[in-house]
This record gives C-alpha cells, sequence and structure tokens, in this order.
C-alpha cells in the first residue's frame, strides 16, 4: 500500500478499515464563496469549464442570465441568479455560486455502492473516480444539493473536483483563481470560517443586512465550501439552497438498518433451512423409486 | 481615470454611473469591492437599470437614461445648499474665485450668451474671464484657442484669447465669480426637478445626494469620493458635459487628484486608451497635439495656435506645461519624416493633411454614403456593427469602391454585401471590391496596450498566427510599401509625403514593434545636455523623457506623452516590480505609465495648499521643506520645485493651472457649465426650457437612413449595453461565450410585458424610426416604469452583442439582427461620440 | 392442461411441461444474475461478485436489462398459473396445519392441489415483489430523468427496491431449500419435468387424484 | 520544485493492488489524480485583449519552448505577479483559450469581386498589390492640395480608415504614420464610438 493511500479518510462501497482515517494531519481546505460580494460573472463557470476541458453544450435563454437551469455533468459550476424583491420595495439580484459543497458527511458517497468511486481525501475534498464509477445514480439520489450529474455518453456520474488536481501541487482551484471580486476565497477551513464570520458581521452592522450569517451546514457535518449570505435565515432564496441539508434518511436507513437486518435475515434464512434439514431432514416418498425416466410431454 | 483601478481601494465613497463596471470590468471591479470589503466604503449605483453593478450597492437608483446632469446638477446644488464642499480645495484649486466677463449669460432659457441661431453654433466672447487690468482686451501673445472643431478656424474672427492676468475674488461673493455664477446655474436643479426629468423620487435622490456629499459633512477634508463612469455616459449628445459635471462636482469636493478620488473613464477596449493617445482620430495627433487647420499657414502659425499661454491671478503661479507645445509638434514631425523634416522646410509642416471639417466616426459614413469615401480600410474594426444606423453603414459601403477588412473572424463589415435581406440579385448590383486579410490574434503579437489607468504595458507573442494569417503591422506595412513604391515608379499627386516618411525599421516589410516602440519614445538626434545637471545625451541615445525634448529638430518622438517608455535602461512597460510600500496601489515599479510614470493625476491637489496632504493616512505626495521639492510614494505630477507659497495651481496641463468649474472660451463647445437637454429622441420636452429641449449644437444628417422618431409613435425609452458574458461583437464567435448567452434578449419592464401580453422568452420586435431588432424578451423587475414629467414612462435595454455572423447566427439561432440597426447617427458635439443612449422605440410581439 | 397427457406412458406423471420449465429457469436464471449482481451492489464486503461476473460497470449496465428478462419470465408465469395460483377455501386448512408440513408430519397436512399454499405464495410474492422491482428499478436505472422536484421517488426507490428484493430472497431461499434439498424429486420436476406417481400423489394428492379421473373420462 | 510536484503526484495515484482472483484485479485503485495539465508547459507572458483594466494573462502552450515544437495554446489563466488583476480573470478573459484555438480563424485572404455573391481565395501578393493599386488610384483621384481659400490643405478625401481598439500602441502609431502620410483625414477609430 502506498503511504499515498492515507491521504483518503472516506471510500464509498468499501469493506473494511479506510487506510487513512483518523492518520491525517493534514489541514483541511474550504472555499469561501461570499454572495454578498458576486457580481454574477460567470468567471468561475468558464474558468472551470476550461481548465477541466469539457465538451460544450448548446443553451438557451430562459428569461435569466443563468447559464442554464442546474449544473451538468460537464458544467460543475453554476451561478444561480434570483431577482429578489424585499419587502420594502427594493430589489436585490442574489447570486450563487452552485457546486459541489465537498460535505464534510458526503451524501454521495454514503450512497455509493462502487467501491472507491467516492473517495474523501484528508484535505476535505470529496472526489469522484471515474474509473471506478458503476453510473448507478445512487449518489445523484443521495446528494442533498442535486450536485453529481449523469453523463449518458461516459455513462458515469461527474461533479467537480475541487480542482484536486491543482490543489494535491499547491494551486487554488481555477473557480477561485479567476474570480475578479475576490467573492471567493480559498485556504484553510478555519480561517475561512473566520473570515466568513468576520465578513457576516461586518454586513450585519455596517451594510443594514441584520440577517447576513454563514452558511456552513451542519445536517451535512458542515462543507467545504462555505457561504457567507445576506440573509442566512433564507438560503432558498439563492437559488434554491437548502435549509437543512441532510444525508437523506432514506440512504441512511438504507445503508444501515436495513444492511443490517437484510444481512441477518438473509444469514438466518440459509441458516435456519439448513437447521431444519438436519431436524427434520427431506420429505422422501415412501414406495418411490425415481428411476429418471426423461419425460416426453 | 484620473486614478488607476487599484487606487479604487482607497476610496471611501463611489458613484458609479453611466457605466456597469461590475459587468464590463469585473477585475477592475474587484478594487471597488475591496474599497467596501476593507473601508466600508459606500456604493451608490444609478442606472437606466438595475445592473450587476447595482447588486452591490448600497444605493441604487432608476434613471431615464440621457439625464445625467440633471441628477448631476442636482447633486451641486445639495453639496452647495447644505455646505457640503471643499472650501480650500475650491478658492485655491479650481476657477470659483475667477471673475468672468460681463455679458455672459446662464442658460436659463435653454441658450447661453453668443449663440448663433444661424450657424448653429457659439460666439465665445463672452465665455471669457474678466481680465483684472484690462489686458483681455488685447489679443495679445496669449493663446488658446477653441479649436477643438476646426471647421471654425478657416472663419475671419480670430479666436477669443484667455487674460493672462484674471480678476478673482477669493471670498467668492463676486455677483459675476464662478462660484456665484455656477451657484446661480444650478439653482434650477431642484429635487423636484430632478424627479420630474430624471423619474427619481425626491426623497430617494435626496439621500443619494446626503450619502455621496457626506464625505464633505462638517468641512471635514480626509474622506474622499469617486465618481466612476464609462459610455453611459460619452454615448449622448451631450456627453461630454456630463463628465464635465461630474468633474465639477469632485472639484467643489475636492476629490480630484486624491487617492480613492477623481473621476474614473471605465474604457471599453483594452487599448482604447493607446489608440486615443496615438492619435488613430481625425482631429489629434499623437499625444493630443490638434491636427492642423488650413489657417494654419506654417508652422509657426500652427504652433502659436495650440500652445497656450497662462493665464492665472497675477499673485499665483502657473506652470502651463502645455507651452512646451512646440518641443512635442517638432519632434513628432521628426519622428514622422526624419531626415526630410528640415527646419528649412519647417520640418515638412505642409506634409501633415490639415483638417477643416468634422470627419468623425459619423461624418465618414455620411460622406461615404454621399459617394465622397470610395475606399476603406478597417482593422479590428467592425464598422457596421458599431454603429449608430447599421443599415446605413450598409448602404454606404454598398457604394464604396473598395473594403479591405483586417479581422481575426468573419465579421458583419466583410459581409455587408450579403447582410440578412440582400439577395442574391441585389448583391449582383454592388460593385464595392472586398478584401478580407486573416490578421493576427492578441496572443500573437506583440507590444504594449494601454490601459485605462494609463498604464502600458508589454505583452509578448505566445504562438504564431494560423494559417496565411499575417502580423497586422506586417500588413499595413506592405500596404504602405507598395504604394510608395507606385508613386516611386509611376509618380502622382503630391507624392513627397509618402516617399519622405521615415521608415526605418530593420525588416521594412516586417517593423519590428520593439523598434516602434523606441521610435515613439523619442531618441536624441544629436548630443544634448541638460543646463542644470549637465547630464548628456548622445546622439542616437534614447530620450529618459519628454523633458528632453527639444523644438529644433535634435530630438525625435512620437508620442511626447510616452517618452520615457523605452529608455537606454530598456522597455519600461514590460517592467514587473510589484513592490508597493505606502500600500496606496501606486505600483512604481510595474510596467509604464504616462505621463512620466505618474499613477494618479494631479496628485499635487492631494495636500492643501500648504503642501501637506489633506489626509495624512492617504500621502501621495508632499513637499519637503528640507530637499526643497515635491516628493512621495508617487511621481508629482507637478513642478518639482515650485514650493507651496509661490501658489502654483496643481492642473499645470491647464494654462490657469487650475481646476475648471467653468470652461471658457468654447473648450466646451456647447456651454461654460453643462445645461440639461433632452436626448435628440426624447419621451418629453425638456422641461427646463421646453423651446430649447436639444443640444443646439446638435447637427442631423440628411440621408433617407437618418429618421428620428417622435413620442407619439415611439414611447420607449431604450438603452444598449454590453453583457458582462461577452466582448463587443467578438466573443459571439467564442463557444464558452456564446454557452453563457447564447441568444440576444430585450429586457423589458414586467408592467410592460403586462401590458403587450409579452411573457419572457417569446420572440419580440423593437422598432425605432430607423430599424427593426428581434430578440427574446426577457421580462424581468430589474427595469421599472418611471414617472416623468407626470407621464409613465417605460425604459427597456438590449445587449449589442449578436450579429449576422457567429457561431449562434450562423446556425440560425437568432433573428441575425445587429443592435445598432436601432440608433441615430446624431452625435456630441465635442467629442463626436454618437448618441447610442436613450433613444425611442415600440415593441411589439414578433 | 386437462387435453395434456399428464399421466406419461412409462407410469410416470408429467408434473410440468416443457414450455413450464423454459419459463422457469428463464426467470430463475436472470433471478439468480440479479440477485448476485445485486448482492455485489448490496454489500461493500460482496462488491467483489460483481466484478467476478464481468466487470462492476457491466453488472451495473446488465442489471436492470436482466431484470426486464425476469419481468418478462414473471409474466409468462403469471399467464401459465395465475388460475392454478387462486386461493382455495381448502387453503386455509393447509395454512393451519403448517407446522405439520414443516415437521414432515405429511399425513396431517389437508392434500394439495397442483400447487399447495405454500408455492401460491411464493408465486404471488414474486409476482407482486416482480412488479415492485420493476417500477422500483425503473428509478433507479434512469435517475438522471427523474427531476429534483420528484426526488422522493428516487429516494423511495433506493430504500423499497432492496426491501422488495429481501423479501424475494426469503421465499428464494426456501424455494431453492424445498426444492432440492427438502423435497426429493422436485427439482428432476423442474428439470425433466416428470414426477413419480407416489410424488404426485403424496405432494399434490388432489391433483393427482385430478388427473387420474380425467384420465378415465378421456378413455 | 516542479519536479517534486510531479513525483507528489505520481505518488498520488493512490492505491491498493488487491489480490487477483480468477484473473481479475478486485481492489480497484482507490484514487488517481489527474496530471496538472500545464506542468512543464511553457508560459508567455499576455494581456487580455478585452477590456481596459488590461489584465495579465498567462498562456501556456504545448512544448517547453525547444525547437522542433509547434506551440499550441492547452491553457490561459491570469498572472498573479499583476498588480491589478492578481490572477483574476472575467468570463471573457477566462475564455481566452477558446479564442485562440478557435476553429471559426480567418486563415487565409480572401476578395469579394464586384457583384460577387461569394468569397473566392486570392494570394497575399495579389490581394496587396490589389489594395496598393485602388489605395493609390484613389488618393490621386480624390487629393487636394489646396482649398477654396487657397490654402495648403494636401490631404486625401476619398480614403478612410477605421481602426479597432485591442491592437497595439506601435500598431496605432504606425498605422497614424503610414495613413497621415498617405494624407488621409478619414482616420478614426474604435474609440470614438
Amino acid at each position: 500500500m502506498s503511504q499515498a493511500a492515507t491521504e483518503l479518510i472516506r471510500i464509498s462501497g468499501h469493506a473494511g478499515t479506510v487506510p487513512g482515517a483518523g492518520l491525517n494531519r493534514e489541514f483541511q481546505v474550504c472555499k469561501l464563496v461570499d454572495t454578498t460580494t458576486c457580481i454574477g460573472c460567470k468567471a468561475c463557470e468558464v474558468a472551470c469549464l476550461e481548465w477541466n476541458g469539457y465538451t460544450f453544450s448548446e443553451t438557451t435563454f430562459n428569461n435569466s442570465y443563468q447559464t442554464m437551469p442546474e449544473t451538468a455533468w460537464n458544467y460543475w459550476n453554476l451561478i444561480k441568479f434570483n431577482e429578489h424583491e424585499r419587502e420594502d420595495g427594493t430589489l436585490m439580484l442574489l447570486m450563487r455560486k452552485d457546486q459541489c459543497m465537498h460535505c464534510e458527511d458526503p451524501g454521495c458517497l454514503a450512497a455509493c455502492p462502487a467501491e472507491a468511486a467516492i473517495v474523501q481525501y484528508a484535505n476535505g475534498i470529496v472526489d469522484f473516480q471515474e474509473a471506478n464509477c458503476i453510473g448507478c445514480g445512487y449518489c445523484m439520489t443521495g446528494c442533498p444539493f442535486n450536485i453529481p450529474k449523469f453523463s449518458p455518453k461516459a455513462r458515469k456520474v461527474f461533479k467537480c473536483t475541487l480542482c484536486n488536481d491543482r490543489v494535491s501541487v499547491g494551486l487554488e482551484p481555477a473557480c477561485i483563481k479567476a474570480c475578479p471580486t475576490g467573492c471567493l476565497h480559498f485556504g484553510t477551513k478555519k480561517e475561512m470560517k473566520e473570515l466568513a464570520e468576520t465578513r457576516a458581521e461586518q454586513l450585519r452592522e455596517h451594510s443594514g443586512y441584520r440577517e447576513a450569517g454563514v452558511y456552513d451546514p451542519p445536517g451535512v457535518g458542515g462543507t467545504h465550501v462555505i457561504y457567507v449570505l445576506h440573509d442566512a435565515k433564507n438560503p432558498e432564496l439563492y437559488g434554491g439552497l437548502p435549509k437543512n441539508p441532510q444525508v437523506p434518511l432514506m440512504v441512511r436507513l438504507w445503508k444501515h438498518p436495513l444492511k443490517w437486518i437484510g444481512n441477518f435475515g438473509i444469514i438466518f434464512g440459509v441458516v435456519g433451512v439448513f437447521i431444519h434439514y438436519l431436524r427434520y431432514g427431506p420429505k422422501v416418498v415412501e414406495g418411490d423409486e425415481d428411476k429418471g425416466h426423461g419425460a416426453k410431454p | 481615470m484620473t486614478n488607476g483601478w487599484i487606487d479604487i481601494k482607497n476610496t471611501d465613497m463611489m458613484l458609479i454611473m453611466g457605466g456597469n463596471p461590475a459587468e464590463n470590468h469585473p477585475c477592475g471591479f474587484k478594487w471597488a469591492m475591496e474599497a467596501k470589503r476593507d473601508r466600508n466604503a459606500k456604493l451608490i449605483s444609478v442606472d437606466p437599470r438595475f445592473t450587476r453593478t447595482s447588486s452591490t450597492a448600497d444605493l441604487f437608483l432608476q434613471i431615464r437614461a440621457g439625464t445625467d446632469i440633471v441628477f448631476l446638477g442636482g447633486l451641486i446644488r445639495y453639496a452647495l445648499e447644505n455646505n457640503r464642499i471643499a472650501k480650500d480645495y475650491l478658492a485655491n484649486y479650481t476657477n470659483a474665485a475667477f471673475i468672468i466677463k460681463d455679458g455672459f449669460k446662464l442658460p436659463e432659457d435653454g441658450l447661453y450668451s453668443g449663440f448663433d441661431s444661424e450657424a448653429g453654433k457659439y460666439d465665445f466672447s463672452t465665455w471669457n474671464y474678466e481680465g483684472a487690468d484690462g489686458s483681455d482686451r488685447q489679443a495679445g501673445t496669449v493663446r488658446h484657442s477653441p479649436d477643438v472643431v476646426p471647421g471654425k478656424a478657416g472663419g475671419a474672427t480670430p479666436p477669443p484669447h484667455l487674460p493672462p492676468n484674471v480678476a478673482f475674488d477669493l471670498a467668492l461673493q463676486h455677483p459675476r465669480c464662478v462660484f456665484q455664477l455656477l451657484k446661480r446655474q444650478y439653482s434650477r436643479y431642484t429635487p423636484e426637478t430632478v424627479e420630474r426629468i430624471t423619474g427619481i423620487p425626491r426623497d430617494q435622490f435626496v439621500k443619494a445626494a446626503d450619502l455621496f456629499t457626506s464625505v464633505r459633512k462638517d468641512g471635514d477634508m480626509k474622506k474622499v469620493a469617486t465618481i466612476i463612469y464609462a459610455v453611459g455616459w460619452t454615448q449622448h449628445t451631450f456627453g461630454t458635459q456630463i463628465i464635465r459635471t461630474a468633474a465639477m462636482i469632485q472639484l467643489l469636493l475636492g476629490n480630484v487628484g486624491r487617492a480613492g478620488g477623481g473621476v474614473n473613464a471605465l474604457r471599453g477596449h483594452s487599448n482604447i486608451q493607446g489608440a486615443t493617445d496615438m492619435a488613430g482620430l481625425y482631429d489629434s495627433l499623437p499625444g493630443y497635439l490638434k491636427a492642423p487647420v488650413p489657417a494654419d499657414s506654417d508652422l509657426d502659425t500652427y504652433l502659436k495656435r495650440i500652445t497656450p499661454g497662462s493665464s492665472k491671478p497675477s499673485p499665483w503661479a502657473s506652470f502651463n506645461y502645455y507651452s512646451n507645445t512646440p518641443k512635442f509638434a517638432v519632434s513628432l514631425l521628426k519622428s514622422m519624416y526624419g531626415d526630410a523634416a528640415k527646419k528649412e522646410n519647417q520640418f515638412a509642416f505642409d506634409y501633415l493633411p490639415k483638417v477643416d471639417r468634422d470627419y468623425s466616426w459619423t461624418h465618414i459614413w455620411d460622406d461615404m454614403y454621399n459617394g465622397k469615401v470610395k475606399g476603406m480600410m478597417a482593422f479590428g474594426m467592425n464598422g457596421v456593427m458599431i454603429g449608430p444606423d447599421t443599415n446605413k453603414n450598409i448602404n454606404a459601403l454598398k457604394k464604396a469602391d473598395w473594403l479591405v477588412v483586417g479581422e481575426i473572424y468573419p465579421d458583419e463589415t466583410s459581409e455587408f454585401w450579403r447582410a440578412p435581406g440582400i439577395t442574391a440579385d441585389e448583391q449582383k448590383t454592388i460593385n464595392t471590391t472586398v478584401y478580407r486579410l486573416p490578421c493576427a490574434g492578441f496572443a500573437e503579437k506583440d507590444g504594449s496596450m494601454t490601459n485605462s489607468a494609463r498604464w502600458a504595458t508589454w505583452k509578448y507573442a505566445a504562438v504564431p498566427p494560423p494559417g496565411q494569417a499575417r502580423l497586422d503591422q506586417d500588413i499595413v506595412a506592405e500596404i504602405f510599401l507598395r504604394v510608395r513604391q507606385l508613386y516611386k515608379k509611376e509618380g502622382g499627386k503630391f507624392p513627397d509625403p509618402i516617399l519622405n516618411l521615415s521608415w526605418a525599421y530593420a525588416d521594412a516589410a516586417h517593423p519590428s514593434l520593439s523598434q516602434v516602440a523606441m521610435e515613439v519614445n523619442g531618441k536624441a538626434l544629436a548630443d544634448l545636455t541638460d543646463p542644470t545637471t549637465g547630464q548628456v545625451i548622445k546622439a542616437g541615445q534614447q530620450l529618459p523623457g519628454f523633458a528632453w525634448l527639444k523644438d529644433d529638430g535634435t530630438t525625435a518622438c512620437g508620442n511626447w506623452i510616452y517618452s520615457g517608455s523605452w529608455t537606454e535602461a530598456g522597455n519600461q512597460m514590460a517592467r514587473r516590480g510589484n513592490e508597493d510600500p505606502s500600500g496606496l496601489g501606486v505600483f512604481q515599479g510595474w510596467s509604464w505609465s504616462w505621463p512620466a510614470n505618474r499613477r494618479v493625476l494631479y496628485n499635487r491637489a492631494s495636500c492643501d495648499p500648504d503642501g501637506k496632504p489633506w489626509d495624512p493616512s492617504r500621502k501621495q505626495v508632499w513637499w519637503n521643506e528640507a530637499a526643497g521639492k515635491w516628493v512621495g510614494n508617487d511621481v508629482p505630477d507637478f513642478k518639482p520645485d515650485s514650493a507651496p507659497k509661490d501658489h502654483m495651481g496643481p492642473f499645470i496641463m491647464n494654462p490657469e493651472g487650475i481646476g475648471r468649474l467653468f470652461a471658457p472660451i468654447g473648450v466646451i463647445a456647447d456651454g461654460p457649465f453643462p445645461e440639461h437637454y433632452e436626448p435628440i429622441e426624447s419621451p418629453i420636452k425638456n422641461p427646463l426650457h421646453p423651446d430649447q429641449s436639444n443640444n443646439p449644437l446638435v447637427k442631423k444628417f440628411k440621408t433617407p437612413y437618418d429618421k428620428f422618431g417622435t413620442p407619439d409613435e415611439y414611447s420607449i425609452v431604450c438603452t444598449t449595453y454590453r453583457l458582462t458574458e461577452h466582448y463587443h461583437y467578438w466573443t459571439k464567435n467564442n463557444p464558452m461565450n456564446v454557452q453563457l448567452i447564447p441568444e440576444p434578449f430585450v429586457e423589458i419592464p414586467v408592467e410592460l410585458a403586462d401590458e403587450k401580453g409579452i411573457r419572457g422568452t417569446e420572440m419580440i420586435k423593437v422598432i425605432s424610426a430607423r430599424g427593426t431588432y428581434m430578440a427574446k424578451a426577457f421580462v424581468t423587475r430589474r427595469l421599472k416604469p418611471m414617472m416623468i414629467d407626470g407621464k409613465k414612462v417605460y425604459q427597456i435595454g438590449l445587449p449589442i452583442h449578436q450579429g449576422f455572423r457567429g457561431i449562434a447566427e450562423d446556425e440560425g439561432r437568432d433573428a441575425r439582427t445587429p443592435a445598432n440597426l436601432l440608433t441615430p447617427a446624431v452625435t456630441d458635439p465635442n467629442a463626436h461620440t454618437p448618441e447610442s443612449k436613450g433613444f425611442l422605440v415600440k415593441i411589439e410581439k414578433a | 392442461m386437462s387435453r395434456e397427457p399428464y399421466l406419461l406412458p412409462n407410469g410416470r406423471v408429467l408434473r410440468y411441461t416443457f414450455h413450464e420449465r423454459v419459463v422457469h429457469w428463464l426467470t430463475g436464471v436472470s433471478y439468480l444474475y440479479l440477485l448476485f449482481t445485486g448482492l455485489a451492489f448490496w454489500s461493500p464486503w460482496l462488491f467483489w461478485i460483481a466484478v467476478v461476473l464481468g466487470g462492476d460497470t457491466i453488472s451495473r449496465e446488465l442489471h436492470p436489462w436482466f431484470g426486464l428478462v425476469f419481468i418478462v419470465g414473471v409474466s409468462l408465469m403469471y399467464k401459465m398459473w395465475h388460475r392454478q395460483m387462486k386461493e382455495t377455501p381448502s387453503d386455509k386448512a393447509w395454512w393451519a396445519a403448517i407446522g405439520h408440513y414443516i415437521r414432515n408430519e405429511d399425513d396431517q397436512v389437508p392434500s394439495a392441489d397442483r400447487f399447495n399454499p405454500g408455492q401460491k405464495l411464493l408465486f404471488w410474492g414474486f409476482f407482486w415483489n416482480g412488479i415492485l422491482l420493476l417500477l422500483s428499478g425503473l428509478i433507479l436505472w434512469f435517475p438522471q430523468y427523474i427531476p429534483w422536484n420528484l426526488r422522493f421517488l428516487r429516494l423511495a426507490a433506493v430504500f423499497l427496491h432492496p426491501v422488495f428484493a429481501l423479501a424475494t430472497i426469503a421465499l428464494f431461499i426456501i424455494h431453492v431449500y424445498m426444492g432440492t434439498a427438502m423435497e426429493r424429486g422436485a427439482f428432476g420436476s423442474v428439470i425433466r419435468g416428470d414426477v413419480s406417481r407416489a410424488w404426485a400423489n403424496k405432494h399434490h394428492h388432489t391433483w393427482y387424484e385430478q388427473l387420474l379421473r380425467d384420465s378415465a373420462a378421456r378413455k | 520544485m516542479q519536479e517534486s510536484r510531479r513525483d507528489f503526484f505520481k505518488a498520488a495515484t493512490v492505491g491498493m493492488v488487491g489480490a487477483t482472483v480468477f484473473g481479475f484485479d478486485l481492489k480497484p485503485a482507490y484514487a488517481q489524480l489527474k496530471e496538472l495539465k500545464i506542468a512543464r508547459a511553457a508560459e508567455t507572458r499576455s494581456t487580455c485583449p478585452y477590456c481596459a483594466v488590461g489584465c495579465g494573462v498567462l498562456i501556456y502552450t504545448i512544448g517547453d519552448r525547444a525547437k522542433n515544437v509547434t506551440p499550441q495554446v492547452i491553457h490561459v489563466e491570469g498572472d498573479p505577479d499583476h498588480p491589478t488583476n492578481r490572477g483574476t480573470l472575467c468570463p471573457k478573459g477566462s475564455s481566452l483559450e477558446q479564442d485562440m484555438l478557435n476553429p471559426r480563424r480567418l486563415t487565409k485572404p480572401q476578395v469579394r469581386r464586384p457583384g460577387a455573391t461569394e468569397w473566392q481565395d486570392i494570394s497575399w501578393d495579389d490581394a496587396l498589390n490589389e489594395i496598393a493599386r485602388w489605395t493609390k488610384k484613389t488618393r490621386d483621384e480624390t487629393f487636394v492640395e489646396k482649398d477654396a481659400n487657397g490654402h495648403t490643405v494636401n490631404r486625401c478625401e476619398g480614403i478612410s480608415f477605421i481602426g479597432g481598439c485591442t491592437d497595439t500602441n506601435e500598431f496605432n502609431y504606425l498605422v497614424v504614420k503610414a495613413m497621415r502620410g498617405l494624407g488621409l483625414v478619414y482616420l478614426e477609430n474604435q474609440a470614438r464610438v
């Protein structure tokens, strides 16, 4: 086992121990998206598309600046736009960069049945390994943010990698680098959290956004992409950011209680019939001298 | 920009108007966000639409397109009424105290004194300072000509001149002093008037005015406000005056020359600054020297006309840097004509073509339509699209004999002959020969480009041009050399300037841009010695800066403001030192900025009259008494050894040395103070003076394509703009950008859509008196109906990016109509920029 | 059925026709594939099964197609057998005596028709679970076409598909055990098709009696 | 520095090669990182051609500038040293790669003859000669040496040159020099509009 395997702290569909769990002192990375300084310019979209080199898809105008309704397998980063009229009649154009949140407790990984198709590194990045992906799409169901997308051509699922090819050599993700206004930041989770809280406080005290706050949802153990929102009480306004995202109950039930009940049941069934055989034996038909003549129906 | 991109981070207050930097200059806008984050700076966005800039603003006001002067005039009034002005700055650094000639009349009826209704222009003689000693009566050596519009120079009356000794009243009480006139002029721009004309409710206006002028609350001079604009201000028949109003506000509040202040034009193209500096415009020569006019019968006359003499109150000093103009002009002639430019032939002054009228953009097309202009070369310039009045331009090209287009993509101009609607039969009747030459993209060329902050930055070529494509400079060189060859062989009309043009590049057909850059910087043609320091520059050496230029033919310099960009020390534009010791974002060691590597213009004004910075925490330059000179974090934009007690004005490029609240003698042709005029097509009569609704200096062309709509038929105000996802007519060839915004759209208010039964994404027609544009409806709440002079007025907006050649266009995914089909060919009388904002249309379902 | 010569000339009884045997094994084999690949996706400990069966991706690709084959098999079975699988009044008594049946006290179990109530349970169990597996399986097959606002369907399918599968597994274990180890002769019946008369008489007395009556009537 | 990064990369092909059963590799490689695509590409400093912020860009091309390589753009990103953009780029700047790799680029001179309905190819030499000929003809026909008042004006009124605003200062200077040399007065630029 190469030492690098110890960078992994979670592996999907994996039996037994995870090589890197509990070993690492590597810092956790984090993207901070300050929606209050986002100008919806989509530089992050293009930088992502350019760096990852995917093909272009045809889009249509949809009464919005938004490039497409939701992220796509070959479009991992999307600004979601919302014209929001506040109670005092003033308008806000809310813009939020939608991408993989790199959850601490990733629903995709929890749902994935394929071994090592989804892994989580010690630095917090949740990465899809398309080589191991079987294309079942369970991750799409497990994700509370609607991020993993199926490619009909590759028959596999894709999502943002947080540019781990860049991050692993000490570069920032492509979207972060491009962001013109500095609405995107990159650093350790600890520092991004502090920066976000400071900014939220500034917004509350100096810009009149009394509900400004940080979005780092505990339901998925926190995320490695966090938001500063003008109105942290209503994240749904920002293109449907879930208020309290969770790894879905159904996935949890399936992964845990059902698995144990099922496994126990199957073992119980097999053992049961075996014991039955030992105790009662076969049903023998007396006088039956089954000679095995073939039937000709 | 008087300041620079990074400098915006030093501001406390931003007024962004007539521009949408978040969308059009995102990477520059970062510094606005930085100011918000780091200094809690406030941002006020005033725009016809709620833009992505507005989304980050502390206050957004929706204004009717073309009424900016009313808003800004209202702001001036508010500042004056509430005493939120910089008194010391005003009295010492502006012409507020100067007394204006008797007989000058404010435009309460829409016209200043001196209007000649027959000629459609002003006589500027009353637009002048009163001489302190009657010297203004003598047309002496003091000359400062208004002749930016050369036509008038051929006339018999000599232009008025500024008096060398100006009467003034430092108490600002004299009824004819600029300050009092200013007060009177803008007393009419009350919040009620602002509301009536702009559509901004008065309480909102007052809120904005209070916020913006709060930087001068209680006379405090520490805080700084900046005003940021773009073509939302220039593209009007009074565009120059809007910008002037902004400059006046900044002078009133003492914000010019200071870190985080200034009047900042965000230019729309990577080298629009450089193209202007290099004088790719008919009315200027490189370095903003005025183009010669027919009356400039010889070099001396020309130099006298364009070289101003100082004009100031007698106790004050004025550097009047333009007094050096002859050095710049002669060095340019030496650079252009080399050895053929000799003292004996007035440095070949006759070779220069003389301009006698307006040859600007709209006139090219008009004169081509009228059969005057027969050939055209367009390099990197999609003339058909850029408009205004696409139809007229296409029909003009049909009449041309030949057209050369140098481009990197198939564009509308080169394919005007098969524009939508032109049948194959009609194409057979179009006799224009069109050459389309494949040029090089930005990554294939080296050279320098000058950004909006005047930073000239050198770039390097990364790849060769594709296929047979060639470098643009090679193509122009080849054309010129072949023409020269023809004249050499065959002779022809006045071949001298062609044969004698200096073309001393190592490889004439492939001029190295490094060599050109060195020529632009200038070199010594003889050994030069600085009389004070004794420093010697040998003949043939690069000049260290424009201070070395001579008017005797011993220096050559292609553009004086670029002198210093490529010295003996090498290419200064390629420097990459990114230290910023002051933390003010000066970056003295990064690339090179004109003039003389100064980053903030007029930075002497960042100090009080005693030479101490207004705000000690933002120290740019200051007077060092011990050293007896100005020092600082930036290069002082000032005479370095002029002590504060000399009272030299900080605006050294003006002959007065001060900032002009009052623009004298017609330097601005349509008025010393800006006055609100309605756009040529407007939904209302100008409530200030209904009988003089429009700018009196605006002229209309006479072709069948120059039609204008009236509000009874065309009731909707329309404005055009760019989107952040696209760059002009270029990125419609780039799949990544096409993916972001695939099709053209028209932004219309929800209320208007409801009225017309239009739903979002439905195809609609936008019709002006000149053409019909088709695109999908973008129904939005970001544009709201407005009450204008008691009338409900809708505004709509449309991005300009699509045409009839492009990825989506070639796939038939849109209606292939350029936005400039709609716009009128009327221009600002000073800058000759067409009025693309605020014209009238109607809409209907397609 | 009554038209067929169930009492074979060689003295044996035709239990399942060729058609029935083919359908059974079509269903059975596809079920086995579904079971094994399903188990692979079910538990990381068994993921290797998918690899052994030709690769994990192939398994994911083929699982739904085999599911369709299985459903075809189940449908054919339904067509063949649903009448004979109808609950009859005597079934209650049989269920009441299930303890005897389990303890091999077959003489105390009411006689069975061609299919005893246990087999009927197996049949209907597979039939209904088959339909439910099909429905949940379709959702799992094409999750990308289920819009985000109908996401509950995907979630339900993730949970319910294995629940239904587990139900069939329970039936399957009993079925295989009884068909091979417990009921001697039963396996042969689904391979060769015939059983001995004594077997038929013992396990499906009512049916055997009927065959005899039919045969007599035909003569 | 770069070498060690690359070594890290190879090491970063994380994984355990597990037991092989029946010829199948039952344990997948747990994680395989994509190689950094610009690890050894040549880097050229340039300036974004779009708006007037003048962002510094780094153009990455195939090869390390070795002689036998025809460079091709593989990636563009912002120059982190540039004080104005500090490595950032807008959506237009970020898409510059596709501006250079664009299949729509014009790659050969073409001419559209009077009355023609299609383009036809033309050699550079012919095109330039024809353009020079047109220029001389029109200049000779429309050149004005003296105006009505008898002032020397020496201007060509029949030809206009219009330039874009994304070319270099040096190109602009050359144009102004050559075109004023030809006597042009209809000399305009994007800057006007």
